[in-house]
This record gives C-alpha cells, sequence and structure tokens, in this order.
C-alpha cells in the first residue's frame, strides 16, 4: 500500500524490484494435486500492454485470479512494484494500485449506473469513511467524465440490471478507470460484442490505456494484434512462448498448439 | 445504442441522493403519528404496555433489515443480543432492587435473592459494573456488540456466510441459553431475573412509568429508524447492496468486505440490544427463553412479514404478527401454531418482499394511477420513479 | 480424578464409557445422516428434519400400539415393520413437501430454512392435534430390552446394539445407493451440474424429490429407532435440530465421510466430558468447541479444494 | 395473621359439614344454607372486581400450547372440574363461578401479559394458574402490583412466600425431609446419587437434600450430575452410577429427558426392584410417556397419587374421569390445581367478600377435609399443611403406596439450615 505512494522513480531504484511494474516469478497453484499454474514467470514493464492467449484450460485466467488474490498461489511470488502480493487481501492489493475486469460482466445489477461507478470511486473504502461519504462536486464530475468515456452518460440513473451486455462490460471498464490503476487487468474485455461494440470498445481500450501498464486476456487474435505491445502463450499451465505478437506467431511450438488444436 | 426514449426521460440531473424521499417522509410521518399519537390516545393502559412490548422486537426486526435484507446476513441469533442487552439492563435494576433493606432476610442481605440460594456470598466481579447506571447504559449496547464483533469477525475473515452463518448463530444462542440456564448462580437460571423495581429510585412498574417508558421506548425506535435510514442512504448501504449480489466483485473495488458485514452485523446487535434493554424496562424482567433459537427465528419472520428490505415494515410487520400471536392466541390457541407456520411459508413463497412488498407492488401503482387520474392533464411522459428499497 | 476407583472398576468404566460413546455415535449418525443428504447434496436447510424424525417415532408408536391390541404374536418383530413404514411415511411427506414448497426455492437457501422452520411449527401443532400434548410411550418386545452381561462390571444395553446395527446398515445402504447405484449417479450429476445433467436425459426434478425423500425417509427410521431410547412428543424434534445442523456443518456439508467423521468426534468428546463434567458443561464445552473450530476451518473437516 | 388463624380455626368447626360437603357433587344438595340470601354485589365487591349479582369471574392461566403444554394440561382440566362442581352446588356466594380461560403458551412474558390482562382487564377475582416456576416468578410481580390472587399448583423449590399467591403444592421441604428419612430407615441407605435437569427446581431441591443427608443423616451424596432440559443421553450418567454403586439414585429430572432416562437406565441393566431409586418429579403424568415397564419397581414422593384409597379420591377419581376421559391419568399438580378453587371458595365464605384483601386475611387457617389427598390446611405462610407418601411405580402407569407421613406436615418455605 505504501509502496503505491512513492513516487515511481525511487521504486526504479529499488534494486530488488528493477524497472518491473509487475513480476511473476516462478508462480505455482494445484488444486488437489492438479497444477493448474505451473512455474510461471514473466514481468510487466510500466506503460507495456501486455497479452496473454492460449488455449481453454491453459491457465490464463488462473494467473489473473493468482495477482488479484483471488486465489491463493501454492508457490512462487508476486511482486507488483516492488511489493509482494500474494500475501495481501483482495481489497488490498486493488487499493495498491491493481484493478481487474471479470471474464463475464461483473456489475451491481441492483444498482444504478451512477452507483456502479460511484462505489468503485476509490474514496471512503474505509467502514468509516463509506458512512461519512459525501458525494461532492468531485465525485460527480468524475463519475460524468468516466461515463461520458464509456458511452454511458446517458444512462447514468438507468439500473446496471438492464444494460445491454456490451454496456454491462463497458460499465465494468469504466469502473474499473474510476479506481485510476497503474495495472489493469481485462479478461476478454471483447467477448459476446458485437462488430460495433467491439469497434469502440477498441476505441476505448486505446483511450484508457495511457499511462498505465496493461494485462489483458484475449482470443481475438485480430484485437491483440491491434493493441499488444507483448504476448505471453501460456499453455497446460506453463509458458511456452513470449514476445512480440510477431514473434509469438512465428513460433512453432505455438502453431502446433494452435493447429493441434 | 442509446434509447432515444430514455435518454429524453432520464437526463443527467443527476439524483443529489436526498435523506429520504417523499414517500419515505410520508411512512416515517405515519409511523410517528401512530406510534407516539394514535396508539397512546386510543389504547388502554395495559394494551399500550403490550404495544410497548412488541415494539421493543421491532428493533431486533430493524437490525435485520441492515443486515440479513440489505447485507445478506441471515442470523438466527439476535435473540443473544437482545438478550444480553435485556440482561445488563435488568442486572442493573435487581441490584438496586436487592437494596440490604429489601434482602435483609438473606443470609447475604444486599446480593439478588437467587444468588443468596445459590451460596454465593458476595458479589461476583462482573455483576459490579452494573452499580453504576452511566456505565450500565454503556455495557448495555458494548456487551452485545462486542460479543457480536467476536462471532462476525472470525468468520467473515474466513468468508464464512449464507447458511454456515445461519446454523452458527443458531448454535451460538442454543450455547448461550444452556449457559444461562445452567450457572443460575449468577444468572438467575431459567427463571431469569425478576422482580425488577425501579430505575435510579424511579418506580417502574406504575402506569405511568409504563406510559413514560413507551414514549422512550417509541422515540429511541424513530432514532434507531433515522440511524438506520442515514446508513442505508450513504455509500455504504448501497456497498452491502452490492456485497449482496457480487461480494467478490466489491472487494476488487477495493473494499474489505469483512469490515463492512461486521459493521451491518454489529449495527444489528446494537439495535437489539437497545430493544433488549427497553423490553426489560417494561415488562419488568429478562430470561433466557428470549435468547433462544425460537425467539430468534420468530424476530427474523418480523422481518420477513414486513419485507426484509424495508426499515418501515419491518416495525409494521413485528406490530402485526405480535396482534396476532395475541388475539389469536386468545381465541383459537391451537390454531395459532398452524397460522404462524403457514404465515412464514406464506411469506416466503408468495410475498419473499413482506408487506412492504405488497405495499409497493400492488397498492403503491394503483394508488399513483389514481393520483394521476385526479390530477389531469398528466405530464405527457412521467419518469418513472427508481425503484424504492 | 481416578484415585477413588480401582483399577477392575476403571477398566471396566473404560470399555462402557466407549460403548457410550458409540451409542452416541450412532444416534448422531443417524439423525446427520438424512441431512447431511439433503443439506449437502441439495443445499436445502431443512428445519423440519427434527419433525420428521418425529413422525417416524409416531409411526412407530402406531404400530406398537396395533400389535400389541390386534396381532400380539406378532409383536416382538414388530418393531422391523414399523421402521420400514417409519421410512415410507416421512418419505412421502418429504416428497410431497419438496413438491409443494422446497422446490420453487432451489434458488433462495435462506428462504427455505424459514420456510421448513414454519412448516416445523405446523407439523408440531399436527402432532399435537393427533396425538395430545403428552408424550406417547412406545412399547418395545421384550428382547429389546436390557443388556448383554460381558463380564461382572460390564453390560452392554440391547438397544444401543441395535441402533448401532441400525446405524450401520443405513449407513451401508445409503453409501451404496449413492456411490453404485444408477440413482446414485444421477443425484451426483445433478448437484455437480444441473443443466448438464438435464441435457443427458436426467429428469432432475424427479431426482431432487426422490433425494429429499430419501432424506426424509432415514430422518423417519432415526427417529423410529430413538424411540428406544428417548422420548417422544409433539416438540421432541426440536431437541435434535441444533446438535444435528452442527454435525452436518461440522463434516464438511458435501462429505458423508465428513459427516461420520463428525459425528464420531464429536460424539467422543461429549461422552467423555460427561464423565467428568456435569452433563450442562460438558454439553457447551462440546458445542463450543464445535463452534470454534467452525470459526478457524469453516469449510469443516472434509472438503475439496477447489477453484472458486 | 395469628388471630386469623384462630378464628379460622374456630369457625370451621361450625362449617365443616356444609362447605366441606359442597365440593363433593353427588351431596351437593343444601348450597345455600350457609347463607340464608345472596348478599348484595356492593357488599362483597368493594374493589370493583368482576362479580354481579349471579356471576363472578375467575381466571385459569396455564399454557395450552407451547412444551409445558403436556404437564398443564392436567391442571386446567382438574380446576375446571372443580370449578364445575362449585358451580353445580350453587357456586360462591350465590354467584356461579365464570371462567376466562388464557394461554400462557410456554412462553413466561405471555403469563405476565395474561396475567396482567385477567386482573386489569378482566378483573378476574382470583387466578388459578401458572405451573414452571419460571412463570409463577414472571408474573408474580403483576399479582403483588394489582393485588390479585394467584393459587399455584406445583411442587416447587420454596424461597418465597407472597401475600397474593397461594401455594397448593408442596414446597421442597415438605416433599423431600420425610421420604428422604423413610429411605434412610426402610433401605438403610447412605449415599446417593443425584440426577437433575439444570434449573432451578432440582438444584435447590438437591441442595436441601443434601444439606438433609450430610447433616441428619450422616449419609454421603457420592454424585451430582446435571443436564440441560431435553438432554436425551444419559449414558455417561447411567455409567457412573454403575461406578459409584450408590444406595439411592436420587432423580429430579424433568420432561422429555425424563423419558430417555429411564430407558436408558433400564437398557443399561440397572434393575429398580434391586437399585434404589427415589424420585421427586415422576407424577402418574410422566408415567404415561416414560411407559409403564421402564420404571417399574421406582419409589416417587408425592403427596397424592391416583391410587391413594380414601373416600374424597373414589369420589374425585371417577368425577374427573367422567369428564375428561377413562384414559387420562391424575397426577400430583393435577389433585394440588384441584384445591384452588376449593381454597379459594371457603376463604370467600369465610370473609364474606370477594375483596383480595379479605380473602387473604381469611385463608390461614381455612381447613379443606375434601382434598382427595385427605385432609389439608393453609398456613399462615400461604402454603398447605400436607402429608408427603412415598409410593412404587407398577408396569401399569400406577403407584403402590408404601409410605405416608403420619402427620401433616408444616410448610416451610425459607428452611433454616437448607440454605
Amino acid at each position: 500500500m505504501n509502496a503505491a505512494l512513492l513516487p515511481s522513480s525511487i521504486i526504479g531504484a529499488n534494486p530488488d524490484a528493477p524497472e518491473y511494474l509487475l513480476a511473476v516469478d516462478a508462480l505455482t497453484v494445484s488444486f488437489d494435486g492438479f497444477k493448474a499454474v505451473n512455474d510461471v514467470s514473466f514481468y510487466v514493464d510500466p506503460n507495456e500492454i501486455r497479452v496473454i492467449i492460449g488455449p481453454n484450460g491453459a491457465g490464463k485466467t488462473t494467473v489473473l485470479d493468482l495477482i488479484c488474490g483471488r486465489t491463493r498461489a501454492s508457490a512462487g511470488s508476486i511482486k507488483y512494484k516492488g511489493q509482494e502480493l500474494t500475501k495481501l487481501t483482495e481489497s488490498a492489493i486493488v487499493q495498491a494500485g491493481v484493478g481487474r475486469k471479470f471474464q463475464t460482466p461483473s456489475i451491481y445489477d441492483d444498482l444504478t449506473v451512477f452507483e456502479n461507478l460511484e462505489i468503485s470511486f476509490p474514496r471512503g473504502r474505509s467502514v468509516f469513511g463509506a458512512l461519512t461519504f459525501k458525494r461532492d462536486a468531485q465525485v460527480r464530475d468524475r463519475i460524468h467524465e468516466i461515463a461520458e468515456t464509456i458511452f454511458l452518460k446517458d444512462q447514468l440513473l438507468e439500473r446496471a440490471e438492464f444494460l445491454s451486455h456490451g454496456q454491462k462490460q463497458w460499465l465494468e471498464i469504466g469502473m474499473l478507470l474510476i479506481q485510476d490503476p497503474e495495472l489493469l487487468m481485462l479478461d476478454e474485455p471483447v467477448a459476446g460484442m458485437s462488430v460495433g461494440e467491439r469497434i469502440k470498445t477498441a476505441e476505448l481500450l486505446n483511450q484508457i490505456i495511457v499511462g498505465r501498464s496493461v494485462l489483458v486476456i484475449e482470443h481475438d487474435m485480430k484485437f491483440v494484434e491491434d493493441i499488444a505491445h507483448r504476448v505471453t502463450v501460456l499453455h497446460q499451465g506453463k509458458v511456452l512462448s513470449e514476445g512480440s505478437m510477431e514473434r509469438v506467431k512465428n513460433d512453432p511450438k505455438v502453431i502446433e498448439v494452435y493447429l493441434g488444436h | 445504442m442509446t434509447n432515444p426514449i430514455q435518454s429524453l426521460t432520464k437526463s443527467v440531473t443527476v439524483n443529489d441522493n436526498p435523506f429520504m424521499k417523499p414517500i419515505e417522509w410520508l411512512s416515517l410521518a405515519l409511523l410517528v403519528v401512530v406510534i407516539l399519537v394514535v396508539l397512546p390516545a386510543t389504547l388502554d393502559a395495559f394494551r399500550l404496555n403490550l404495544v410497548g412490548k412488541y415494539l421493543t422486537y421491532a428493533f431486533v426486526a430493524l437490525g435485520l433489515v441492515i443486515c440479513w435484507g440489505y447485507a445478506g446476513i441471515l442470523s438466527l441469533g439476535q435473540g443473544c443480543f437482545f438478550g444480553l442487552g435485556g440482561y445488563c439492563m435488568a442486572m442493573y435494576l435487581k441490584l438496586e432492587a436487592s437494596s440490604i433493606e429489601n434482602t435483609k432476610i438473606q443470609s447475604t442481605p444486599g446480593i439478588p435473592d437467587f444468588m443468596d440460594w445459590n451460596q454465593i456470598t458476595s458479589l461476583p466481579w462482573f455483576w459490579k459494573p452494573f452499580q453504576s447506571l452511566p456505565l450500565t447504559l454503556i455495557l448495555v449496547i458494548a456487551v452485545p456488540v462486542l460479543f457480536a464483533f467476536v462471532i462476525s469477525f472470525a468468520m467473515f475473515k474466513r468468508r464464512v456466510g449464507g447458511t454456515y452463518f445461519a446454523i452458527i448463530t443458531q448454535a451460538i444462542a442454543a450455547i448461550l441459553t444452556i449457559l444461562i440456564v445452567g450457572q443460575q448462580g449468577y444468572t438467575g437460571g431459567i427463571n431469569g431475573i425478576t422482580d425488577l423495581r425501579t430505575l435510579h429510585g424511579w418506580d417502574i412498574r406504575t402506569d405511568s412509568a409504563h406510559n413514560i417508558l413507551y414514549f422512550v421506548n417509541g422515540g429511541l425506535l424513530i432514532g434507531c429508524i433515522l440511524i438506520a435510514q442515514f446508513v442505508k442512504k450513504s455509500k455504504l448501504g448501497r456497498i452491502l447492496v452490492a456485497m449482496r449480489d457480487k461480494e467478490d466483485r466489491v472487494r476488487f473495488s477495493g473494499y474489505s468486505v469483512a469490515g463492512f458485514k461486521v459493521f451491518a452485523f454489529c449495527l444489528a446487535a446494537a439495535f437489539a440490544a437497545i430493544g433488549g434493554a427497553m423490553f426489560t424496562l417494561q415488562v419488568g424482567f429478562m430470561s433466557p427463553s428470549f435468547v433462544g433459537i425460537v425467539p430468534s427465528i420468530d424476530m427474523v419472520i418480523y422481518a420477513a412479514v414486513g419485507g426484509r428490505m424495508s426499515l418501515f415494515g419491518a416495525i409494521w410487520g413485528t406490530l402485526l404478527v405480535n396482534w396476532a400471536k395475541t388475539s389469536f392466541s386468545e381465541s383459537f390457541p391451537d390454531l395459532w401454531l398452524f397460522g404462524l407456520g403457514a404465515l412464514f411459508i406464506l411469506v416466503v413463497l408468495a410475498f419473499p418482499n413482506g408487506l412492504a412488498g405488497i405495499w409497493r407492488e400492488h397498492l403503491e401503482p394503483r394508488l399513483t394511477r389514481r393520483v394521476k387520474a385526479l390530477r389531469a392533464p398528466a405530464p405527457a411522459i412521467i419518469p418513472q420513479s427508481a425503484p424504492a428499497e | 480424578m481416578f484415585g477413588e476407583y480401582s483399577l477392575g472398576d476403571l477398566s471396566s468404566i473404560f470399555v462402557m464409557q466407549g460403548f457410550a460413546g458409540l451409542i452416541l455415535f450412532s444416534v448422531y449418525v443417524l439423525m446427520a445422516l438424512g441431512l447431511a443428504i439433503i443439506f449437502g447434496q441439495m443445499g436445502v436447510i431443512n428445519m423440519a428434519h427434527g419433525e420428521f424424525m418425529i413422525l417416524g417415532a409416531y409411526v412407530t408408536y402406531l404400530c406398537s400400539t396395533f400389535f400389541q391390541n390386534h396381532l400380539p404374536a406378532l409383536f416382538p418383530i414388530y418393531f422391523f415393520l414399523a421402521m420400514i413404514l417409519a421410512f415410507m411415511a416421512s418419505g412421502a411427506l418429504g416428497m410431497l413437501v419438496e413438491w409443494a414448497l422446497i422446490r420453487h426455492l432451489y434458488k433462495r437457501p435462506l428462504d427455505t430454512l424459514l420456510a421448513t422452520w414454519g412448516l416445523s411449527l405446523m407439523l408440531q401443532q399436527a402432532y399435537r392435534s393427533i396425538f395430545g400434548a403428552r408424550e406417547v410411550g412406545v412399547e418395545l418386545p421384550s428382547w429389546l430390552i436390557g443388556s448383554v452381561q460381558v463380564t461382572d462390571s460390564i453390560e452392554i444395553p440391547i438397544n444401543g446394539l441395535f441402533v448401532m446395527a441400525v446405524t450401520v446398515l443405513i449407513t451401508v445402504g445409503v453409501a451404496v445407493l449413492i456411490f453404485r447405484s444408477r440413482f446414485g449417479q444421477q443425484v451426483r450429476a445433478v448437484m455437480a451440474n444441473r443443466p448438464m445433467a438435464g441435457a443427458v436425459g436426467i429428469d432432475s426434478e424427479k431426482v431432487d424429490r426422490y433425494t429429499f425423500g430419501l432424506g426424509c425417509g432415514i430422518a423417519g427410521v432415526a427417529g423410529s429407532a430413538f424411540t428406544m431410547i428417548g422420548s417422544t412428543g409433539p416438540t421432541s424434534g426440536q431437541l435434535y435440530i441444533v446438535d444435528t445442523f452442527l454435525i452436518v456443518v461440522f463434516g464438511g456439508a458435501a462429505s458423508l465421510l465428513g459427516t461420520i467423521a463428525s459425528a464420531f468426534s464429536i460424539s467422543q468428546t461429549q461422552s467423555t466430558l460427561e464423565f467428568f463434567l456435569s452433563g450442562s458443561m460438558a454439553k457447551v464445552l462440546t458445542l463450543l468447541a464445535v463452534v470454534g473450530i467452525l470459526m478457524l476451518r469453516p469449510q469443516g473437516l472434509f472438503t475439496l479444494k477447489v477453484r472458486r | 395473621m395469628a388471630d386469623e388463624t384462630e378464628k379460622g380455626l374456630e369457625s370451621a368447626l361450625r362449617r365443616r359439614l356444609l362447605m366441606g360437603l359442597a365440593g363433593l357433587p353427588a351431596l351437593a344438595v343444601m348450597p345455600r344454607m350457609a347463607f340464608a340470601a345472596t348478599p348484595p354485589t356492593s357488599a362483597v365487591n368493594t374493589t370493583g372486581l368482576a362479580v354481579t349479582d349471579t356471576e363472578v369471574t375467575v381466571g385459569i392461566l396455564h399454557s395450552a400450547t407451547g412444551t409445558m403444554a403436556i404437564s398443564e394440561t392436567g391442571s386446567i382440566q382438574s380446576e375446571k372440574l372443580a370449578i364445575e362442581q362449585i358451580n353445580a352446588a350453587g357456586g360462591v356466594l350465590g354467584r356461579k363461578i365464570k371462567v376466562i380461560q388464557e394461554d400462557g403458551a410456554s412462553d413466561w412474558p405471555t403469563f405476565a401479559e395474561k396475567a396482567k390482562k385477567l386482573l386489569v382487564n378482566d378483573h378476574c377475582a382470583a387466578v388459578m394458574g401458572c405451573w414452571t416456576s419460571a412463570s409463577r416468578k414472571a408474573a408474580l410481580p403483576v399479582f403483588e402490583q394489582y393485588n390479585g390472587l394467584l393459587y399455584y399448583p406445583t411442587f416447587y423449590e420454596g424461597l418465597e412466600q407472597s401475600k397474593n399467591v397461594i401455594y397448593t403444592g408442596q414446597e421442597a421441604t415438605q416433599q423431600i425431609l420425610a421420604s428422604l428419612d423413610w429411605v434412610h430407615k426402610e433401605k438403610g441407605a447412605k449415599s446417593f446419587f443425584m440426577v437433575g435437569s439444570d434449573y432451578i427446581w432440582p438444584r435447590t431441591s438437591n441442595k436441601i437434600a443434601r444439606k438433609h443427608v450430610e447433616n441428619v443423616l450422616k449419609g454421603t451424596v457420592s454424585g451430582e450430575e446435571y443436564f440441560p432440559l431435553g438432554h436425551t443421553q444419559f449414558n455417561s450418567v447411567i455409567n457412573k452410577i454403575k461406578l459409584k454403586k450408590p444406595d439411592v439414585i436420587w432423580v429430579d429430572v424433568v420432561g422429555g429427558s425424563n423419558v430417555a432416562f429411564y430407558k436408558q437406565l433400564k437398557a443399561a441393566g440397572i434393575d429398580l426392584n434391586k437399585q434404589v431409586l427415589l424420585t421427586i418429579s415422576v407424577t402418574e403424568d410422566e408415567i404415561d410417556g416414560i411407559g409403564g415397564e421402564n420404571i417399574a419397581g421406582a419409589y416417587s414422593c408425592m403427596k397424592y397419587f391416583q391410587s391413594l384409597k380414601n373416600p374424597n379420591n373414589e369420589a374425585f377419581v371417577p368425577a374427573f374421569k367422567k369428564m375428561w376421559g377413562e384414559k387420562t391419568v391424575i397426577g400430583d399438580v393435577t389433585q394440588a390445581a384441584y384445591l384452588g378453587p376449593f381454597l379459594w371458595k371457603m376463604a370467600v365464605e369465610k370473609a364474606g367478600s370477594f375483596d383480595v384483601d379479605k380473602v387473604v386475611a381469611a385463608s390461614p387457617g381455612i381447613e379443606l377435609k375434601t382434598a382427595p389427598e385427605g385432609y389439608v390446611k393453609i398456613h399462615e405462610n400461604h402454603h398447605l399443611w400436607s402429608k408427603t407418601r412415598v409410593a412404587r411405580a407398577k408396569p401399569d402407569g400406577q403407584f403402590e403406596l408404601v409410605y405416608e407421613s403420619p402427620e401433616l406436615i408444616e410448610p416451610n418455605p425459607f428452611p433454616k439450615g437448607y440454605q
């Protein structure tokens, strides 16, 4: 938590965590002996967009679960700006600056769009803070700003339940955005979207990735090519290949996995 | 993409989140009038005291609305907190009633009679604080809340929820009952703490005292409603709702879910404790029969009948069920349990939102239509009000 | 603590206490088994479980009076028939309740709790109206009364042995049914993945109904067996409910083995504590220990670690 | 108070014939002999009770529902029988008794609530009611505050004496001491093992019993165990009993636990024909649930058993069965509850008024010769002088009397040396 508040220059100077924003080291988790993630290591730079691809069951989502604290690692380490995440609770990880979007849109159905965004606003996160939280101009302006970005400014008072699938996805992205995380993790952000929505989403993503690192899981190769700086390929819980999209595409191991699939 | 009609009707004049909506002010006013004016004006002293007793249960139901309706934590052990609050108050009153003067026939004068019967010769340490009224008033709330905190903190940290939590709270209610009954030298056992007389010298058994206590009780209840309303309207209230539906997601919005649940549970415990203390004052005794499983579940049904999401509904539900209980059990004692059982089932199956739900889904729309018809010509498009909670 | 007893006394007490613990264990397993099926496999909290047990007990009572008055010759063996009838009566009522009530509430587990509590109140009142408020005495055939004299100082109660035997039989029966039979396969399939089970042609509604009926039926047998050692009255069922739920939860809800293990540990703790402490304190300490452990280890004794 | 008693004794002689017999319906031929005319209401009721020229209202307050209904039903039945008999014999001061029955629903505050209703709303002249100590404790302040009059039928722990209550059951020393003396003398009992339900009555009773055993009989108490109400597993304590081999097992377990206890005792091979077991909590009512064959041989000590042989009882039992069915059984409390209305009637007629203060003042010294248990008399401390009896349970669910205290035992709710 404190590390998040430190200027990045100091963190950069820290010998333990050199220039990486996120360092995943020898990460392993097993469920009753089955190793869903096995000795995975990768490193994400500040401002890098990293896409994780791989066939079903490769352990992609589990990796995100591990980073954001949803699943506890059996072994290995995850360092975010030099801070060990594996021991932190989910909320502490979020407060440190890691945001996560889920595969199926995960929003609060019973609340309005406005309230959804308000809850995600990074202030008043303690019990007392939430009790005394005031909906002041700063909050409203920020919510309006975000709503504008995610194309939902006309739906602010709508119950989230009644949004279309694409709108729900955007709302969730908006909820992340309002947290202003330094590391943004997106699990299949365009899955199940219409073509129009997809274009808008890509546009949205391009807009919001400025100034932060992003970790994306995606199947849509076209989309991946559009946005990825680097790609990590997972297969059966292990890192199969890593590098630029170009390099990964031509890696024979990757080709075999994908064609053989 | 965006629905033009929607964007027209829901212009982005962002809801400025008033403390209460007009309809809620109306409900509150109605409740205040009924509790503080109509009932005292129409009922005799005996019936009014009865209503006062029912209203002490309403505190518990109110807490359950926050804890169960909003936060989704079903507690089957609210009787524990009601009882602890009541016992704290009863201990003070008992000590006052056990003056050396009043107890001179005992082998150890100056201690409660049941201690004397159990060969206890000096006041146990945990009774000592209850010699002071201010300390008692603090402990009435502090003891149950602390107890609630200890129970809930451990479990919510480990993410025990739902049915498990319900069963464990039920077991705790059972344990506490056995303990109170078993330690009769210290607690008065199954008879409870009886024969309470005065509060700081003021005789609480007279009709005028009952009257005053009734109004104090009503006032406290309204105070608690306002506190609950404040919580509900605060961001915390929305977080509770969010948590009930998607607990995980709240964590990933950066909140420590356990903390919020503990808060909701402790708040409910505090309300229950106030109810318990007021019960002791108005009824004049406290016994383990309010701590156990059956009263705890009964109190859940009050909230369910009223509507688990409605603060006002909880009060009406409590009054309705208890009124039915008293009048039915007077005329048809055999049918009463059938009726109560059927009520549980009916509410759960057909009216999960209770009285408040019936009001919102059936009566209110009809009423609004009437009102609108009267107010012709109606504006072309009337914005739908956001679903009330 | 042991000073006042002789060595011979101690050893025979040790044996008898062991049996007392085993009998308690059997009682707990019988109580919890039906609930473990319903709660563990279906996620339904059946607060009327105790009342289903008492239904079995009343059926046994009816049988005993019937045989006494009309077929005294067969009285010595009426108990077996009574148990079968108890199973059928409770099971049938269970299926009826599932159809009328439970199936509407599968998505709202906390609400089933309230609805079944309402049901339990109604059943209690029904028993009171039909059989009267007083406890009824169930006459036992003489061969079930008394004890087996093992040595001079060791005696084992016969009805305790009988309860143990019934427990073993039913436990094995349930295990076979769940893990070996086609019905069990279907039950497990429905619990694992309801839509998928439906897709492969399993009538999941029917499976639910039979599972609930099975759980209630076992409760009925348990109630029948308990007439030998306990009381039968309209509200007797309520006495069992807390213990039963704690056993199931403590064992880890989804595991039959867990239920048995937890019944074993709780019964042994309680019967040992009862010997050294007063009965009330033993009960309080046992329950506190269970609750305490559950607070620290909410998943219970046995559980699978799964990806959430 | 002392004066009142003497007066009571004097006038009792005069009225014994007339009033005493009024309890027996068959002989109730001259109901108004004692008072030539019905006295005017204004004279007999100066405190606003529900008394008219023809009627007087009396409350019955027991649990008709809930866990205690099992026990309290008998009391309701016998109180109704008594009131019917009194009405058939002409009523009280020429007024028929009208009954208002309320249900305490086994819930103590409900008792307080209903007691208040009976006194404040219905202005009952007297209330027959309460069963458990807890319900009495809850209702007692109400009776004291509103100056009501309660006839309480249950044998109980004592330690209480209220102006507003007449206790028609035995208090603990009455029930316990004589039977302990008997078992000591007859069976040579020296060591006792006590098993009870965990609440005030068994604990207080056992305390008194223990003091008596240790200080008077010079015996030992080798164990004292309590179980939560409703407990059903007694194997461990039975093993302990087997180990300690006490001369007497002393039992005050109540409710459903009773059933479990005796069944398990029998199953564990403890033969009550060889092992002396003395209980103070089993009446004919309880045996119904326990099953006669499970408890046969045990000794119970009470002041009344259904099988008592005396003319009063021989009239009472058939009357009760005629009204409530052949299969009903009559236990100690049921009989004590039957006394309440008669004791009240006699006190009212002695006082010549329904006013509670006057009835209370007239009560000490009232004698009831028609009591099924035999002769009883109200003591100044509002309890009854009564005999204690020990009887042996038979397989058919009835008791066989084995001992009867020769004299009436004085009630002593605050026994010195036993506290």
